[in-house]
């Protein structure tokens, strides 16, 4: 399924894009991460619990930065296996200034769940997943806001 | 988990999973196959059966769960091999070929007789709801169940 | 209280039935299947059987890279795996049915090096118990590389489409041209030629309740598999295994009692069976397999999806059909489990009911990553007549005609019988106009004009739709030719023994594996008429079993045939040993000839002196134990066997010309739909069913098998769909989401028969079951009728309804 | 079919069972199982422990206080509130429970169950936030009382948190309610539903649109349908109804509950 919307950061430009390409900082918006192993300033690894209410859904996730023009574009290839459930994420996002100030965010994600999970049915998992991405960009929020200098 | 429960009549005590699903352990710990599994979702109600006199779906209880409890199954429908008035207005209105879903048909429509002896035709066929049949189209099952309420 | 079904028959055309054989005979198998005491395949078990779980591809379309079976075979309770490398290794690919390029493709128990849909088993584990079997699965590890996935037919072919097959070059598996008559001319002298861009045939199935199944037991010493499986046709699952398997036929014992319902779904097992084969002798127990409802919609003998593309139809402005033209385009799913014989099973009822003489139709099969499609009630030839339906009703709305009118003018006539189609198939007997007659009548057909403006009134749509289908039975399995030339099989056969034992039972053993179509009751029928006994004094063996030696080549219960060649085998078989009988009786009474004998009373007596009566108990007996003495040249066993072989002859496969089924039994359906238009939402609010399958032996048994296939096309017709999304996962993978029918769905229903026996089979009687499709025909012109808009899909949810109005 | 391993716990009291959900991480209530367990079937979900709730009285039992007031234990069954004399107080709540699912679903699924699992094509959770509940949440903090429109927190998430338990519902007196859905087949799944109340001005609460019901209010029942068009709401799409299609049913149904509800 594909999520995308527009955000605006009350943040400069730089901010932003550092929070964004920081694995540390992206780790602390992800939803249930529960370890984290970053192999280089490319690919990094995630251990999370997705919460999905009637009990966490494990997976270990892989993410790739497959594309990156500094300071507006970056692309990320995310694969995540857990028992149960396949997850493939490719999801891109792209910086500009805010007119009125402020850095917006113009981002998509195209979701592909498999497996049992995935047989739960759209009706369930795509308000899942939007639930989830607004997680992200809150946090995001407080990402960026906390690396204003 | 020790469970022990009274099935038709018969008390059995097992050590079970707790994991194990009530259909599971009637089917393949006690050997009462009669109550069939058509699905994996609590849809099709081939596992219906009665625990303590309330019709349930066996797949959606632990075997753990119904430790004490008392248990009908199909098996415990007739006495000494003759078939029940509900049994034999199935086989006179033809309201089964493959006999799949009957199990679980004979138990709901049971549950309903005993608590509402002439059901109306609407009252029959919300009573059969959760048991899906694939064969008969569901007709000559209400005519059966119908037939024993007058 | 309005009754839920009522039954009508036109008396002027049923016979007055005399003996057993007509009767609507209370059924046999009940009394085990009412108390429980049923023997399902999952009823089956074995001391320290080992419990077998799939592990199932998660992608639709992925090179597999790695498997590791270590830690799964690691974990205690865990008996061990099996790998498609292994199978590889250890079978040949199963023998293709089609030619080339189908014919390329290797398709294999398990999936080896790559997976082509959701569902598709990879690896299989083997434990103590059926959790533990499932839970080590979970730590087979799988790494998959993700193809892109082809999930829409007409995509197949265009370029830089997904290939799913690199051996057969392409996804093009089949495809054939049929041209009969002279349809250019047919188009040249028309009035008229309608246009249809494009119609579409759903993909689902009739979801048995029973998914599959067996018990698989491996005997070391005889190097024998026995098989306890509930495949409802043994003889082709034993022609596809042995040969992968490299043995011969007698070391695969095929065991059945009771089968959960079949609709032909259970007829492609045999990979999963070959599976249980390899891990029975390679793990030396018995091994189990339960297939699960999850399982079984992700992988197991979807219906045919099928497009009708650049339709032509070529008409009289007077609404007389001349012939059409049209492109069908068939979706077999990721491999050719009994296909492409689609391809060419639909050639059967060609022209439908009517007697349009010029015909052309280019057919196109590929494969696609979902499910691989199999039989399903109705196979192939529902797909063909909802498209022959379609175009009566499409043509009748662009003419302006009355489509009661429009069939009745066309329809082939009761004096035309039989009668010989465009492609040589002979349609044995038949009034399909006086069985639309009969719809009608039932349905109240004159009254519903004001039940029109009722509805209106109350914010409603309502539609009246009609749906005629042939249900043809007794496969002449020559027709495979036309599919395959090499390929040597034609005619059908089955068998059936009875026997008379020593305490003067009579036995009688089928070769069928019956779903619940009540074998046990109909054969005894047939027996009691023909020996002048009782039923209850036949015993029918309950089942199936390859060791009793009453199995042949196409022994089995699919594709409408047991009143024919089931029944035919019985009669035969039953002849034989009252012959036999009477030759016995002769000798005993002292060289009495048998003119002078008669059967009654459950024995043989002399005509004029009835005290002379030998009961069968001591014909029995004196065979069996007693036997000194009888004339050596006294040629009686009382233990005969019969095979009935259906007069059929090899069709033409250059012209594709020959009977292609012995009987076509024939139903009308008619709707009545109320659609509430705001939503789209609707119900059925009426419903008539006309059968007509000649002579019938257990009327109820019949009716039953009307009703049941109604259901199944009303669920399709309104629910049921395996539907895909871009990805290839399969959207309705369990009964939440793949809605069938529950009694609060079922509509009144009124069913109506005539019989217009069958010239050509043994009693008369023609196979039937599988008219079904005849709903699913009705309810997509009940809607075009309601709406005004033309219905072009056969899957018409709510939400399409809703569309069509928008 | 096949659960994963898990550790089963019959507690003999709610207190026991806080502490039991309190202590263990991985713990769930098991209530009356129709979802849980079949989520545990597809194994999608695997709790390490469930901790029975069945069996504790505390939970049980339906209360009609002398102001109207319904007070129901979150472990009565849909066909304890369909017989019950007290529920009739508020007629919409036993005629919503006879049309879910089937009889054998009726006799074992929960109303506490069904609200806390919060399927969004559940019937309860839009019933709950029309007819103003109020849930009572206990914990080891001691009770909670928490509306029901501020319960709801997304698909099979509830303002009930680790260590909690959904204890009882409280419905105010009312008469003026609808409920109105489009399902597959009879009493099949919600493609589309809401539940309405009429109280000077009319209040509907969509479910299947979001994860959590959704709100639109009206002077009367003309006014909801632009209400629903004009609440900015992004339906999921699926096998049985397109976004668009489902906004539109929404609409529908919205109006009919609302009629029905003004109706009465």
């Amino acid at each position: 399924m594909n999520v995308s919307g527009e955000r605006v950061f009350d943040a400069p430009r730089d901010v932003v894009w550092r929070v964004m390409n920081d694995p540390a900082s992206m780790a602390k918006t992800m939803p249930g991460v529960e370890s984290f192993d970053i192999h280089d300033d490319r690919r990094w690894t995630a251990n999370v619990k997705i919460p999905l209410g009637l009990g966490g859904l494990k997976m270990k996730v892989d993410m790739e930065k497959v594309e990156e023009r500094e300071p507006e574009f970056a692309k990320l290839a995310v694969k995540g296996h857990g028992v149960g459930a396949m997850m493939n994420m490719e999801t891109s996002f792209t910086l500009g200034d805010a007119d009125g100030g402020g850095t917006s965010m113009a981002w998509s994600a195209d979701v592909k769940i498999a497996g049992p999970v995935g047989s739960m049915g759209q009706r369930v998992l795509q308000p899942i997943v939007n639930q989830q991405v607004q997680h992200v960009l809150s946090a995001l929020d407080a990402q960026v806001q906390a690396a204003k200098p | 988990m020790d469970v022990s429960v009274t099935v038709n009549g018969t008390t059995y005590a097992r050590d079970v999973e707790p994991r194990k699903l009530l259909i599971h352990f009637l089917r393949d710990d006690l050997d009462l196959t009669g109550s069939h599994v058509g699905c994996d979702t609590g849809n099709c109600g081939a596992c219906s059966v009665l625990v303590d006199g309330v019709l349930v779906k066996s797949c959606m209880l632990l075997a753990v769960q119904a430790n004490g409890a008392s248990i009908e199954t199909v098996e415990g429908l007739s006495e000494n091999g003759e078939l029940t008035p509900l049994q034999q207005s199935f086989n006179e209105h033809h309201a089964l070929q493959c006999g799949y879903c009957t199990p679980g048909m004979l138990m709901s429509a049971t549950a309903l007789l005993r608590e509402n002896p002439s059901p109306s035709e609407d009252e029959i066929k919300k009573a059969l709801q959760g048991n899906i049949c694939r064969c008969t189209g569901y007709w000559n099952i209400v005519e059966a169940v119908k037939a024993v309420g007058k | 209280m309005t009754e839920s079904s009522s039954t009508t028959l036109a008396p002027e055309k049923v016979e007055v039935q005399k003996g057993w054989g007509g009767q609507s005979l209370k059924r046999k198998e009940d009394k085990r299947l009412l108390q429980g005491e049923g023997v399902f395949v999952d009823d089956v078990k074995r001391h320290g059987m080992g419990y077998l779980h799939f592990v199932r591809s998660p992608y639709a379309h992925a090179h597999i890279t790695r498997i590791d079976v270590s830690a799964a075979e690691a974990m205690e309770g865990v008996y061990g795996t099996l790998t498609g490398e292994e199978v590889a290794a250890l079978t040949e690919p199963f023998f293709q049915i089609s030619s080339v390029p189908g014919a390329n493709i290797k398709d294999y128990a398990l999936a080896v090096g790559k997976v082509r849909y959701v569902g598709e088993a990879v690896v299989a584990v083997v434990a103590e118990t059926r959790e533990l079997a499932r839970d080590a699965s979970e730590l087979v590890e799988v790494d998959y590389e993700p193809l892109p996935a082809l999930v829409d037919a007409r995509q197949a072919q265009e370029p830089g489409a997904p290939v799913l097959h690199d051996d057969a070059g392409g996804n093009l598996m089949w495809s054939g041209l049929y041209s009969w008559g002279d349809v250019d001319s047919a188009f040249a002298e028309a009035d008229r030629v309608i246009e249809i861009d494009e119609l579409h045939f759903h993909r689902f199935n009739s979801t048995p309740l029973e998914c599959d199944g067996a018990l698989v037991e491996f005997n070391r010493g005889v190097e024998q598999w026995t098989i306890h499986t509930n495949n409802q046709f043994p003889g082709f699952a034993a022609i596809m295994m042995g040969p992968a398997m490299q043995v011969g036929l007698d070391k695969l014992r095929f065991v059945t009692q009771d089968i959960g319902g079949g609709f032909g779904n259970k007829i492609t097992s045999h990979p999963q069976l070959v599976v249980c084969c390899l891990l029975a002798r390679k793990l030396n127990r018995a091994i189990q397999w339960t297939e699960w409802r999850t399982d079984f919609h992700m992988s197991m003998s979807h219906g045919n999806e099928r497009w009708f593309q650049e339709t032509k139809v070529a008409v009289s402005s007077d609404g007389t059909l001349l012939g059409f033209k049209t492109k069908a385009l068939d979706d077999a799913g990721a491999w050719l489990r009994y296909e492409p014989l689609g391809g060419v099973i639909w050639a059967q009822v060609t022209p439908g009911m009517y007697r349009w003489r010029h015909i052309e139709l280019e057919f196109t099969q590929v494969a696609t990553n979902k499910a691989p499609v199999s039989p399903n009630r109705g196979y192939s030839r529902m797909q063909h007549l909802w498209f022959t339906e379609r175009i009566i009703d499409i043509v009748a709305h662009e003419l302006g005609l009355d489509p009661v009118e429009v069939r009745k003018k066309n329809y082939i006539r009761a004096e035309d019988m039989p009668y010989e189609t465009p492609n040589g198939c002979v349609y044995d007997s038949g009034d399909y106009a006086r069985m639309l007659d009969l719809a009608l009548e039932l349905i109240g057909y004159d009254g519903l004009g004001a039940r029109r403006e009722q509805a209106k009134a109350n914010g409603k749509l309502l539609g009246v739709g009609i749906g005629s289908t042939l249900d043809s039975g007794t496969n002449n399995f020559g027709q495979s030719r036309m599919i395959n030339p090499e390929l040597q099989f034609s005619g059908n056969n089955e068998v059936a023994t009875v026997k008379l034992d020593i305490f003067g039972e009579i036995v009688v053993t089928l070769g069928t594996t019956p779903q619940g179509q009540g074998h046990e009751t109909t054969a005894a029928q047939v027996v009691a008429d023909i020996l002048k006994c009782s039923p209850d004094d036949v015993h029918v063996r309950a089942g199936h079993d390859s060791y009793w030696n009453s199995h042949a080549g196409f022994s089995g219960t699919y594709a409408s045939q047991f009143a024919v060649t089931g029944l035919g085998a019985v009669k035969g078989a039953t002849e034989m040993l009252r012959d036999e009988i009477f030759k016995l009786a002769g000798a005993v009474f002292g060289g009495v000839p048998a003119e002078a004998l008669e059967l009654a009373d459950g024995g043989i007596r002399i005509k004029e002196s009835p005290d002379a009566f030998l009961p069968f108990m001591a014909c029995g007996a004196i065979i069996n134990a007693n036997n000194a003495g009888l004339p050596e040249d006294l040629d009686v066993t009382l233990n005969c066997r019969y095979v009935y072989r259906p007069p059929f002859q090899v069709p033409d496969v250059e012209k594709k010309f020959g009977n292609l089924t012995l009987t076509y039994a024939a139903q009308i359906h008619v709707a009545v739909v109320e659609i509430d238009p705001e939503t789209g939402y609707y119900e059925i609010v009426d419903y008539a069913a006309v059968d007509d399958c000649g002579k019938r032996i257990n009327p109820q048994i019949v009716e039953g098998q009307v009703m049941g296939a109604t259901a199944q096309a009303i669920g399709a017709a309104m629910h049921e769909i395996y539907e895909y999304d871009e990805d290839g996962n399969l959207l309705t993978p369990n009964f939440y989401d793949y809605h069938v029918p529950h009694a609060l769905d079922m509509p009144p229903l009124a069913t109506g028969a005539i019989e217009s026996p069958s010239p050509f089979t043994p009693l008369g009687t023609k196979g039937m079951g599988e008219g079904g499709g005849a709903g699913i025909h009705a309810i997509s012109a009940a809607i075009q009728d309601a709406t005004g808009k033309t219905v072009t899909n056969s899957h018409n949810p709510y939400q399409r309804v809703w569309e069509l109005l928008q | 079919m096949l659960l994963r391993e898990v550790e089963y716990v019959k507690p003999g009291s709610v207190a026991e069972a806080l502490e039991l959900l309190a202590a263990n991480d991985g713990a769930r209530a098991l209530a009356g199982g129709q979802t849980l367990i079949n989520v545990m079937k597809a194994r999608a979900a695997s709790p390490d422990m469930l901790v029975d709730l069945n069996g504790l009285p505390e939970l049980k039992g339906i209360e009609l206080a002398s102001d109207g007031t319904l007070a129901i234990g979150a472990m009565t069954t849909y066909t304890e509130l369909m017989r019950s004399a007290e529920a009739k107080a508020r007629p919409i709540l036993g005629e919503v429970c006879a049309t879910i699912a089937d009889v054998q679903v009726r006799n074992r699924g929960t109303i506490g169950g069904n609200v806390c699992s919060n399927d969004p094509t559940n019937h309860l959770p839009p019933l709950m936030v029309a007819v103003g509940a109020t849930m009572t949440v206990l914990g080891a903090a001691g009770a909670r009382e928490v509306p029901a429109e501020e319960f709801f927190l997304g698909v099979y998430m509830t303002a009930v948190g680790p260590g909690e338990l959904l204890t009882k519902i409280s419905i105010p007196a009312g008469k003026k309610d609808g409920f109105a859905a489009v399902t597959l087949g009879a009493d099949g799944t919600c493609l589309a539903n809401a539940a309405a109340t009429v109280n000077g001005s009319v209040r509907v609460a969509l479910g299947c649109v979001d994860a959590v019901p959704v709100v639109v209010t009206a002077g009367s029942p003309d006014g909801i349908a632009d209400a629903v068009r004009s609440a900015g709401l992004d339906p999921p799409s699926d096998v049985h109804a397109s976004a668009e299609y489902r906004l539109h049913l929404t609409t529908v149904v919205a109006t009919r509950a609302a009629e029905e509800a003004a109706s009465r």
